[in-house]
């Protein structure tokens, strides 16, 4: 196949803009597409084309394929990357671009039809021997018989939809009397949001680890493994903070795990960048949970841990090249963290937040990187997801990882929307964090929202108070440039300032 | 010497500090501690202060948002928001009862209207859920802080609304 | 001996921050020193504590070992990190932190003294088998023994000064008469420059490469190399790009370069990092140069490509704990590229530039490291070396290093000083620097500092100027705050821009 | 509609360019092309603008430094320094003899002048330095762009000087 000379990016914030990069570092050309309300998004200002795809809802633009196959036709683009989220595991997007004779960057259709059916992908791991958390596998309508199976795995159990997704359509039971009205409201909630009333039975794992193994196939049967991810810190049934490796596996299990994720792909001769997620039990016990056939938010920790490019391997199984990594070359370096950076509020339960970048000071240095979606200025819409940025952090190990981690999130000032920096500093300070012990739900035991926030010694409230107060005589005394002294020209600063830090000699 | 006080909030917390200029030099008394010369820089761009305090040096990150002395600082990582005004306004303020709960719930994100909760002429207690939120999907619930009698509601189910924009009016009972 | 808990870090600009983060990497407290221009330099607001030192001059502040040796006192610091270039191969100065009970984070006065004497460092490697350029090892002062030494390595030779360096005490003779008159001119400089007239004889190796090895000691005769970097890509005998791996080292030339360089450090029982110089001849034949006893500016390329904090080495090195890499564990992952961001005019022969740093934007994203000493609104002084930044880029080969430098350059913008970011990206485009032969004359025989810059396609050009028109024309019409414009809101700008950007569809 | 001519300067060439306005939407002409409708945006707080021409965007930064419209511009990687400024203004410069080159030799870079090569009365010819500044170390030596007679040197050895600041004034002959 030939080179792609250009690609169409369907996608918006840090995502498309790490994408668009990744393939400016291949020389392709890059189109961005948008929507009303992203009209000077950063992905935007960095494409070399842009196309305006529709109102700022994304069932009115991002998500509507059509229009996005409409861009990639317009501009001669050769193929599209999906990046997360929106169309990304559409299957019917990927086939329309397939049918209009470009090249969808990732898997066909087929590979996420079957992977987004929790029934289906279920039957296909058992099958292919790699181990389901113990239940059925076939969809339950009869209580009796889903008190049978209960009885057998034993209680809790965890009643499924087939069809669901993103901790959606699922009810937990602990006892056979709550059986039967806990089937008809799972049923009927499945039916009613997605179209699907399958419901399945099995063993409810309390307290896990959330372990998930990168992997890379070519579309023939080759598939290679880029380690595991742990993922366990979440809010909301969502990532906050990941970390590549894991610190909860021993060799051993690492291996187990890594090679059943090749197995997952292998059974469906997986094509691209997809990532197998895992449960670990605290018994050791690990079980598969479901494959993401897609580029995962968190891949740059293992990017920096690998030392891959997993952008510019997509694009390259894409062009026909196959993968460009063969197993025994990919090693672990170090450790990597990263840290989503959300707009939003975690002493009010993390509700989102919004408004304009006033001010962003990004952190710099050894084992620093920033995924980025934002600029000083931009006006965070209200429309989309509320992640900003992401800061991944490596360090020669786990312990440096998370020193430097501290200093990095410490040099970063974001003013404007209330955001989770603080957060982040909070859970590097966690024993259960620090030594790795932490589990999903970390955040919901360990998470003070009232009293998380360390208080400030005397010394650093006083310079704090001094400064504001000096902030506003400053502010105040600025002729004639009264609001936009925050911005100002830094002469108007210095009045009586410029002799006043004398030495201590 | 030019000298002036300051009122600072934070949270719950009132703190005062007063700055003095003589010439090139300024001095700086927080709460009840001395008036003692400073050392600081203005840096970045006029968007940070640096300052000398227990020996230490602190870089504190500032911008204005908005009017009335709102400002966002980050000390260390730890991102603040305070208002701060002199001493004459902020005893014109509190006069005007603005030292008391407001009786008008406002958005403070930008949203959707999804719900409102409560009628005209109905009474509510502090606490009490009045109108909800969307914004980024998630929905907020807004709850007085005052206990009263709703006067108005200038908004409708459906509307956007920004940040400040009022959402729901309360006449406060005297004494609530 | 104990842990420190407090290093003063003598230096100022981009490496006394990259210090100052290397040290919070580890939990240990920060101590600046600062010349009355550098009040607010970065150095110092990202130092725990900062101490004043003295007048702009060095020599009246950063080269006072009285003024800083009293700054680590009065703060309580247990260390001190030189940096490079002012104190760091100051022997007087070791052995005056050292005579103080004060730990120097850095060799002895000796290991410093014997590599900053020529003559005596060539004995030392001849002596331990190290390969030197032919010539001799005693200081000439007949022209007659000059005469029979070219004779016997072949001409042209070089007449070097014992006690220069950086390009200075040093002349080419071509043919034996010019030998008498060269050698008397050469001394005399030495003894009016250096204080010392010592000069020796070697064969003047031409067109030559720069390849430098990074070493560690643990001052007990353990070393470890860490691989080597090359330099070759210098102007007025002063680097501006650097690489590591060096693309023209055979597996077998780098394992005996790099051997030599152990060789050279064992010789000396060297201890902390340092960075063994060797020229590399057309002929493939490679030859000890000197030895850097100190951080090397370009440093962060081998920490990229090995995985290591050379700066946390040199503390630990310093406290005790040995050297925490073992030469086995280390290995080269990928390829990195270091550009100086140097306050220059490649146009006007790399003169210096200055002022205040109008605007910045630093990139961002995978691959991407920045080492900086500036920030928007710093005024860059006049004092000193007029190095910004670096931008330091990894990449899994040396192509994708490349491709990924273009996209980080483009996206670095920087306005107030002129700055040598266009000759970066004019390096980056010459066959010599794409296949690896360049040499030390590259920039003298391959930059035409009046055509170097590509022209502007006409669409490129256009867009500039339509633009800049309407930039003024914003800027003119913005009322009452005409040159604050370019800082003000952006609400100022958008009266009517709002609805222009419309889309293609 | 409001529309506006601009003349531009880079190195030694001169463009034109013109801006016109009609509510929403602006309209741009550059050099002997047509006034063609065009997209673009302010972003980064204003400081680029993000314009669409011949079918890419192309993200201009741009940062108003000094007076007289002169413009530090950077697009795709490369810095360039502009002049723009309304072609009225312009006509006023060139007939003030701004067209030509300057008698007056300005320091370009801080620095302290070290050497002054010429005396006042002294004839020069285009190219003769005239003046010596070190900064960084570095010695730059000033030449004359026109050839007259040194009118008058406003500096001497060990001053420093900032850019812009006036070195040495030389009176051009005519035709010089």
């Amino acid at each position: 196949m030939k080179k792609f000379t250009k690609v169409l990016v369907a996608n918006r914030g840090e995502i498309a803009v790490r994408i668009i990069q990744g393939l400016q570092d291949m020389g392709i050309a890059t189109v961005a597409v948008y929507s009303e309300v992203d009209r000077t998004a950063l992905h935007v200002l960095m494409a070399d084309e842009a196309v305006f795809i529709g109102p700022a809802p994304a069932n009115e633009s991002y998500l509507v394929g059509d229009k996005v196959l409409a861009a990639a036709r317009q501009t001669g683009a050769q193929a599209i990357h999906p990046g997360y989220g929106f169309l990304s595991e559409n299957g019917a997007f990927s086939r329309q671009v397939e049918d209009a004779g470009l090249v969808f960057i990732g898997p066909t259709a087929e590979m996420m039809e079957v992977m987004g059916d929790k029934l289906a992908s279920r039957r296909k791991m058992r099958a292919s021997g790699v181990p389901v958390v113990p239940g059925t596998d076939e969809a339950v309508t009869d209580p009796k018989v889903a008190v049978a199976i209960a009885a057998e795995v034993g209680y809790p159990v965890l009643l499924k939809a087939s069809a669901g997704g993103g901790g959606k359509g699922m009810r937990v039971v602990r006892k056979a009397s709550e059986m039967a009205s806990a089937l008809r409201q799972t049923m009927g909630e499945a039916g009613a949001s997605f179209g699907n009333d399958a419901v399945f039975v099995e063993k409810y794992i309390e307290d896990p680890k959330h372990i998930e193994v990168q992997v890379l196939g070519d579309g023939t049967g080759n598939v290679v493994h880029v380690f595991e991810r742990e993922c366990s810190v979440q809010r909301r049934h969502q990532k906050v903070i990941e970390e590549c490796p894991s610190p909860s596996l021993s060799p051993q299990l690492r291996q187990e795990i890594c090679e059943a994720a090749v197995q997952t792909a292998e059974a469906i001769n997986y094509r691209g960048a997809g990532t197998v997620e895992f449960i670990l039990a605290p018994n050791g016990e690990f079980y598969f949970l479901e494959m993401n056939t897609r580029l995962q938010v968190e891949h740059p920790v293992t990017e920096m841990v690998s030392g891959t490019d997993l952008v510019r391997a997509m694009v390259m199984i894409a062009q026909g090249d196959g993968i460009c990594y063969r197993q025994e070359d990919l090693t672990v370096r170090g450790w990597a963290l990263e840290f989503r950076l959300y707009a939003e509020d975690p002493s009010r339960n993390f509700a989102p937040s919004i408004g304009r970048i006033e001010a962003l000071t990004p952190p710099q240095g050894p084992g620093v990187r920033l995924d980025t979606g934002i600029y000083e200025g931009f006006d965070v819409p209200i429309h989309y997801d509320p992640m900003l940025a992401k800061l991944i952090v490596w360090g020669e190990d786990r312990e440096q990882a998370i020193a430097r981690s501290k200093r990095a999130l410490r040099e970063f000032t974001l003013h404007g929307p209330v955001h989770n920096l603080p957060f982040h500093l909070w859970a590097l300070e966690q024993p259960a964090f620090v030594d790795g012990s932490y589990t999903t739900s970390f955040v919901e035991t360990d998470f003070d929202a009232e009293n998380y926030l360390p208080e400030l010694d005397t010394d650093t409230t006083d310079a704090l108070i001094a400064a504001a107060a000096l902030f506003e005589s400053m502010r105040r005394t600025d002729p004639g440039n009264d609001s936009a002294a925050s911005n100002g020209p830094s002469s108007n600063w210095r009045f009586n300032a410029r002799r006043t830090m004398t030495g201590n000699r | 010497m030019l000298k002036k006080k300051y009122i600072l909030n934070h949270d719950d917390e009132q703190h005062g500090a007063v700055i003095a200029r003589d010439g090139s030099e300024t001095q700086v008394q927080v709460g009840d501690g001395d008036l003692t010369p400073v050392n600081f820089r203005s840096v970045l761009n006029g968007k940070a202060i640096s300052i000398r305090f227990g020996g230490q040096l602190h870089l504190v990150h500032l911008t204005g948002v908005g009017g009335d002395g709102k400002v966002q600082a980050t000390i260390n990582g730890r991102p603040i928001v305070l208002s701060v005004m002199d001493e004459l306004k902020a005893q014109a303020l509190e006069s005007l009862g603005g030292g008391a709960a407001s009786g008008t719930i406002a958005a403070d994100i930008p949203g959707l209207v999804v719900e409102i909760k409560v009628k005209p002429g109905q009474r509510v207690k502090v606490g009490d859920p009045v109108v909800v939120v969307e914004a980024m999907k998630m929905q907020n619930e807004l709850v007085t802080a005052v206990t009263g009698t709703v006067a108005s509601i200038p908004v409708q189910p459906g509307d956007p609304v920004n940040p400040g924009d009022a959402l729901v009016i309360i006449e406060p009972e005297v004494g609530g």
